[in-house]
């Protein structure tokens, strides 16, 4: 079986293989079944692949592929100590964030509350349409005991999309005034999008205590990042060289620059990284939900683990209508932006 | 000529990864086209000398892709050069560090830009008053100034009103408004006009001319149009591949055009309207009989319709009140066919 | 071999000892009695409701089926579906429990009411099951009955196994209090030395009420063993009486469990080497589940 | 306690409600606690909205809350018969492309498929970098013994993304030729973006059953449809108008029009939609593997589940090597297709 | 006038809502700004009357904005009028359905667009032959027509390339090309040249004159360009607001400008480059005492070369070998300042 034998006994390393204590792999279903003498045939179209096992196969000194894992685990796990005394105090502050607004949104009566929020939608957006989508979207909720729910997903979300753009804004144009920041930081942007939110939701489970808020809080902040980032880097390049230029020829300084000109006109993308992002938390608290975050996604979750349809649906939908009411609502804000730069 | 306002001295300037290496090749004289194919470097200047005077509009012309925009920005370093000088009130502005550079841009010149280039969410008074904010002014220093300015170019009371209000040539008012409010004593107008429609573009034309009048800025103005870099320069500088193919007074090139492109170029040129008295008279001091009097400064559509379609009349031209010429009709019927002649004998260089 | 026995689907569920189980059965299946089987990955619930709704798959091994609400009392009402033996001897353990270390320290722990005595020393804190676990709704009830709140411990309700689990994992990195439910046999009761929680008699009203989600007030009691069994749809009895009859004799005792268990966490080794380890060192409580012909099939390697 | 009883005492429903045997919501902790005499203070702060839970404690013939997400799962198991009569059939096909593809990239063995794979890269891409990029990858994964996983998880992505790209396209165009049709179909695009993908899970797993692949499937394929459709729509009424208006004035039929101007410019950006849905269908595997598909989901989540950090973290990055190779393929597709067209 | 190739008659278009209601308010004489100000619809066209004479060049010149394209488009139907009629070859076209209208694009009508509007992804050869391919033609029955219409505009031999690997001026020469090979009799070119370099332009207008002297087609070309409209024009067109404001003989127009806008128009015009003998000519077949004679067809311009700058000269003017009347330098003098004269005595409208 082993196919790989002649490889080390050519190379004469066959004595290191024998020699040092090396674990062999435990016994396969592919070997138990050969024992119980239904061996699947070995062609050549079987020869295995030269991998960390096979290789072990052949000479047990190899290391096999979960010595490779259960390595990462351990040295992930012999750092970890440092790097929550680092990180801890650090993320407090966003666990203290989360528990306040939590505190917030829950304790303040629906009758303050709702009012509370369709004026701000008023107020930006500037539209009694919208303002009215508001008050039936949390009606609704209310009416339908969803409201705890949604404040309690509303606060999460509140707190994290904050914060994304709090660090995105300003690394979004760091990025744009540095090209190598800007190529060092594209594919760590990438990868935050493609890795799946559960990957990282280990390292962190073990780094914070899994009681923490900010557990969830920094898997929701590192997903929804990315947009605004992205789109505030986007902007601040884009902006019309020629204004560039007109502010270059008049003498103004990099910091009256980007104050004056390039954070202004880039504005209207900013504000599309900011929609991008809320919707982004969003479609992170089922998963947040997972790390003990509250909310709607904890209903998402009941619904799938017992089946209930309805309960999940409903609160699919209601999930989907928050996402419908910040959408138009960060919308109304970008039309205005735009209404009065054009653009 | 060591006196003129700005002169540019032996500039280069090659675009590409390499610079420095293209640049010997350049000064080795290699072409455009040639550095290009051979070493994928764009020459964007070669070899540029141009003296430009206090008070006078120095106007820069040439194809698409000649090398205008490259020439005008070298001129407060917006772009960097490769190689040469650009001396501005006698000191080499390239030896200028950061701060002097920015004090050059905001108190010695102020730029137009063919696409208005003004600040889209700002309202048209803090666009113009620009200048001024830049420099730290707070809206009460700066709003007197500002609509002063805005009133000059005929905007006003529009001044809280945003660019995308206003129409393109209204927008340009506010783009002549803005670097006029700088008080600096350069301007720089890069294809200021273009986007312009045609009557548009006529009467904007008339209000630079009515400015310079009063202010006698120094003014370096960009165009592709023949017609407009006749009407408004005094030194004409013609581009052709980053090289200065001619420059001069803008009579003597239409009279004596250096080259065969800038025959071509010439060629659809309306010359009554742009050829003067003193360009194509006689000169002579001597007292002769003559019909009647213009001045020097009469172009030759002026004259004939002086003369009032008479075809044998003989004028006496003037400067200050001086004789410096006799100019007759057949005179003046010779000039506005000139161009053949030259193609076909090829003036010396001017 | 004869293949007579043609295409059987069973579930895998997603933790260690259930992909034992399911690989065990699965090998015997294929090698004793020639069949052709499909491993499903799947979890209680959806495995048993799709069994309801589309009759597939065949088999729904280590099914909890304290854990199943009222979906599997009914369609074992309706006849769709057969259990056909426990999978574990005693069988599931449910339970609350604190680390050994914290057991040592502070023996009086390990009942009930030393910790509600002492909450400081479990860290104020029951850590809870997820919401949609049937786990939740007994705790749930039995909570407010031990009134542990009263005594100053907070609930704090996990948002998944995987959470839940890690506490245990990162209370133990940092020798840090832990008190909160769990069950066994799990990779996590294996890999970590815990105790269970005294929680005083069994009383089966008590226990009974506590599964009722909507139940208002119940009574004390501790968990009995919870019944882990494997079921299979009624075509399926039908047409595989053979299978029905080793499916129905497959009983993992606890601890052979629990060793399999952490053997397979001390080599990081997955759910289908488990099986091979149980298979290879404990030939003897396998080859009893057997009728003839699959032992004959499998004489070669029990003769090893 | 019950708020609103004055509601239904005024307006005359007070026998409506204690006529019908309407059931009363089981007790709360909070009317246990004011059983026991420690009822909390109710002051106005705390009057309850008046949801459906809050009137039924008025009138118990109101329905509660519960009872609607019954209704709905009830609603939904009375049709789920037929409409499962109706899409099993449709699906069928899913279910076995899916099996055809899991069997093809497993079977064909390692040294054909990995050479194969890169030819084909190196055919659209024609670069030698991104050729060595795969054959490193697909190595890589191998000689840690992750091969079959990584291939699994390719068998799904392709058909998926192939399968969302065939209906995509056509709706896409669909859309741009119709107002009405964009109308109706963005809010659908919306949604089904916004909607976390456990929601439409749980009525898929009541309509089919867990041994079919095309439960994950349907699930994958809804969530990575959505740019494809988005960007042919977008891309074809993006093409420049003045060379539509060229193609009218020629004299071009509608067909002509659609087949050999507007699909051919606007494949920049359906090829852009292309690389959005394979990456949207990547980002789905693991949430697909909770429901049964095979592949490096199923790592992650066995990561997480065992606590096996670096079985998670090596699975993750797994995932997010597939993303790249497959993101730089997809682009320099498009690469390509720009290059002819410069756009 | 009825034997027209193209005849458009009471033509209106009115972009908005609701077109039918505003109709009625232009029929009843409210103008585009009105129009907009009282019931925001934008007036396109307003009651256009023009008669395209078969073989001719018809210029339609007028400002950004005025209604030119929306007029050209109205003759392939590209837009549909609120009212009026389109009539080609004696036929109004308004009532053609789909099919008819598509045989009336592909055979009768090809246009030329401002943007090249060139399919990108299909090469030069293929770009040309869209006609024929649109008809159905496959590769071997297009390629010899497409490659003998790319050699006749100077591209041969450059088939195979794609449209981005051309400079402008060849991209549109491929947008000619490519009109030409639908051998229709009519076509439609809307601001073909704008986009070009004036060099660059000036060879593709000299390009169109040559081919339209061979092959005679009706031409509507479009043009914001004086120079150009009097360059091309047979007839001349010129739009304001969506109206007519003039139209006719170029020269005509130009010595009699009916509105103060076109004087501003004309008012930069070469006249001795456009204007011909036979316009300024004092009409007589008598026979005078001459030195000279000249084509009625020759530019003021060339008269003045002709008479080599000798002021006092008369000229018999000839059109086929028949005198139509004299010319004294006197006269050509006087044509090229006529326009102040005109400006101050409002001649009457044409
Ligand atoms: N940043 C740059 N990098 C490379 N080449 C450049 C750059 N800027 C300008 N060039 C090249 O330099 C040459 C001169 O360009 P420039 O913009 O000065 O021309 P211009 O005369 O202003 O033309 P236009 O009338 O189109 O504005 C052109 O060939 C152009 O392609
Ligand atoms: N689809 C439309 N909807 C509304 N208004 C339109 C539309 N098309 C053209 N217009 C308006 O009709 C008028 C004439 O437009 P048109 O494009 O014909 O002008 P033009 O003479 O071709 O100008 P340019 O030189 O800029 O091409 C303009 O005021 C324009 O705003
Ligand atoms: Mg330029
Ligand atoms: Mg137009």
């Amino acid at each position: 079986m082993p196919t790989y034998d002649w490889l080390f006994d050519s190379t004469g390393l066959r004595d290191w293989c024998d020699g040092e204590g090396g674990s062999s792999a435990p016994m396969s279903m592919a070997d138990l079944m050969s024992q119980a003498g239904n061996a699947p045939d070995t062609s050549v179209w079987q020869t295995p692949f030269p991998s960390m096992d096979a290789l072990n196969d052949a000479c047990a000194s190899f290391p096999q592929a979960r010595d490779l894992t259960r390595g990462l685990e351990r040295g992930f796990l012999d750092i970890k100590d440092s790097l929550s005394v680092v990180l801890d105090p650090l993320t407090q502050p966003l666990s203290w964030a989360l528990e306040a607004a939590l505190w917030l949104f829950q304790t303040t009566p629906w009758f303050v509350m709702i009012p509370v929020l369709a004026l701000i939608v008023a107020v930006i957006s500037r539209s009694a349409r919208l303002t009215g989508l508001i008050l039936a979207a949390f009606g609704g909720l209310a009416f339908i005991n969803y409201y705890d729910y949604a404040m309690q997903t509303l606060a999460i979300i509140t707190v994290c999309a904050l914060i994304a753009v709090l660090f995105g804004v300003p690394v979004g144009i760091a990025m744009s005034r540095s090209d190598r920041l800007e190529r060092i930081m594209i594919p760590v942007l990438d990868m935050l999008q493609t890795l799946p939110p559960f990957v990282y939701l280990i390292p962190l489970i073990f780094l914070f205590s899994v009681t923490e808020p900010k557990l969830y809080g920094i898997a929701v902040i590192l997903y929804a990042i990315v947009p605004v980032v992205r789109l505030t880097n986007l902007g601040i390049r884009m902006v019309d060289p020629e204004v560039i230029e007109a502010a270059d020829a008049f003498g103004m300084t990099r910091r009256q620059k980007l104050y004056g000109v390039q954070i202004p006109l880039a504005l209207p993308n900013i504000m599309a990284g900011v929609n991008q992002t809320i919707m982004m938390s969003l479609a992170m608290v089922v998963i947040a939900s997972m790390v003990s975050a509250p909310g709607l996604g904890v209903l998402v979750l009941r619904g799938i683990r017992n089946l209930e349809l309805g309960v999940g649906l409903v609160a699919g939908f209601g999930i989907v209508l928050l996402a419908v009411v910040l959408d138009r609502s960060t919308k109304a804000a970008l039309a205005r932006v735009n209404a009065v730069q054009k653009g | 000529m060591t006196d003129a306002k700005i002169s540019i001295r032996n500039l280069f300037k090659i675009f590409g990864e390499a610079p420095q290496e293209a640049l010997a090749h350049a000064k080795a004289g290699m072409h455009k086209a040639e550095l290009l194919e051979a070493h994928r470097h764009v020459l964007g200047l070669r070899d540029i000398n141009v003296d430009m005077q206090e008070g006078e509009i120095t106007v820069i012309m040439g194809l698409s892709g000649s090398g205008k925009s490259t020439l005008i920005r070298h001129l407060n370093r917006l772009i960097e050069p490769t190689a040469g000088e650009v001396v501005v009130n006698g000191e080499n502005i390239l030896h200028y560090g950061d701060a002097r550079l920015r004090r050059l841009r905001r108190s010695n010149m102020s730029m137009v830009f063919q696409k208005f280039a003004l600040l889209p969410h700002r309202s048209v008074l803090e666009n113009v008053a620009t200048p001024m904010i830049v420099e730290g002014a707070k809206k009460n220093d700066y709003e007197t100034e500002a609509a002063k300015w805005l009133d000059r170019v005929g905007l006003q009371g529009q001044g809280a009103q945003y660019p995308h209000q206003l129409s393109g040539g209204m927008q340009q008012r506010v783009g002549i408004a803005r670097a006029l409010t700088s008080n600096s004593d350069i301007m720089l107008m890069d294809e200021a006009f273009s986007a312009l429609d045609p009557l548009i573009r006529t009467d904007m034309q008339d209000l630079l001319l009515e400015l310079q009048r009063e202010l006698r800025k120094t003014i370096v103005f960009i165009t592709h149009d023949l017609d407009e870099a006749l009407k408004l320069a005094d030194h004409l500088v013609i581009l052709k591949d980053g090289e200065v193919v001619q420059q001069g007074e803008p009579q003597h090139i239409l009279m004596h055009p250096g080259d065969p492109y800038i025959v071509d170029f010439i060629a659809d040129i309306n010359r009554a309207r742009v050829l003067r008295a003193g360009t194509v008279m006689t000169k002579t001091t001597d007292p002769v009989p003559v019909d009647s009097e213009v001045s020097a400064n009469a172009t030759l559509e002026e004259v004939i319709t002086q003369g009032g379609g008479n075809a044998d009349l003989t004028f006496r031209v003037m400067n200050r009140d001086r004789q410096v010429g006799v100019l007759s009709m057949r005179d003046v019927l010779a000039a506005l066919v000139a161009t053949e002649g030259v193609k076909r004998t090829e003036a010396p260089a001017a | 071999q004869d293949d007579t026995c043609g295409e059987v689907s069973i579930t895998q569920m997603n933790w260690a000892s259930a992909s034992v189980v399911t690989n065990v059965a699965s090998f015997i299946m294929q090698q004793g009695y020639g069949c052709d089987v499909t491993i499903v990955p799947s979890d209680t619930v959806p495995a048993i409701t799709s069994v309801a709704e589309n009759g597939t798959p065949d088999i729904v091994t280590e099914l909890w089926t304290n854990a199943t609400g009222q979906v599997y009392e009914r369609l074992k009402d309706e006849g769709r579906i057969v259990e056909l033996g426990p999978v574990l001897d005693p069988g599931g353990v449910d339970a609350w429990w604190i680390p050994a270390y914290l057991a040592e320290e502070h023996p009086e722990l390990k009942t009930i009411d030393g910790v509600l005595a002492h909450p400081e020393w479990v860290g104020n804190r029951f850590h809870n099951c997820p919401e949609g676990w049937g786990c939740r709704v007994f705790n749930d009830n039995l909570l407010p009955a031990f009134g542990i709140e009263e005594a100053g411990i907070e609930i704090f309700n996990h948002g998944s196994g995987e959470t839940l689990a890690t506490s245990i994992a990162s209370a133990f990195e940092n020798e840090e209090p832990w008190f909160g439910y769990y069950w066994a046999p799990t990779a996590v009761i294996g890999r970590y030395d815990m105790v269970q929680v005294d929680m005083g008699p069994y009383d089966a009203a008590a226990h009974e009420a506590s599964q009722d989600q909507d139940a208002t007030d119940v009574g004390r009691t501790s968990f009995p063993p919870a019944p882990v069994a494997t079921a299979v749809t009624t075509d399926f009895e039908d047409e595989h009486p053979e299978l029905v009859a080793f499916l129905s004799q497959m009983t993992f005792p606890n601890d052979v469990m629990n060793a399999t268990l952490s053997w397979m966490d001390e080599n990081a080794a997955s759910g289908e080497e488990g099986a091979v380890y149980f298979l290879t060192n404990h030939k003897d409580i396998w080859s009893g589940w057997l009728d003839e012909r699959a032992t004959q099939n499998l004489s070669q390697l029990l003769q090893q």
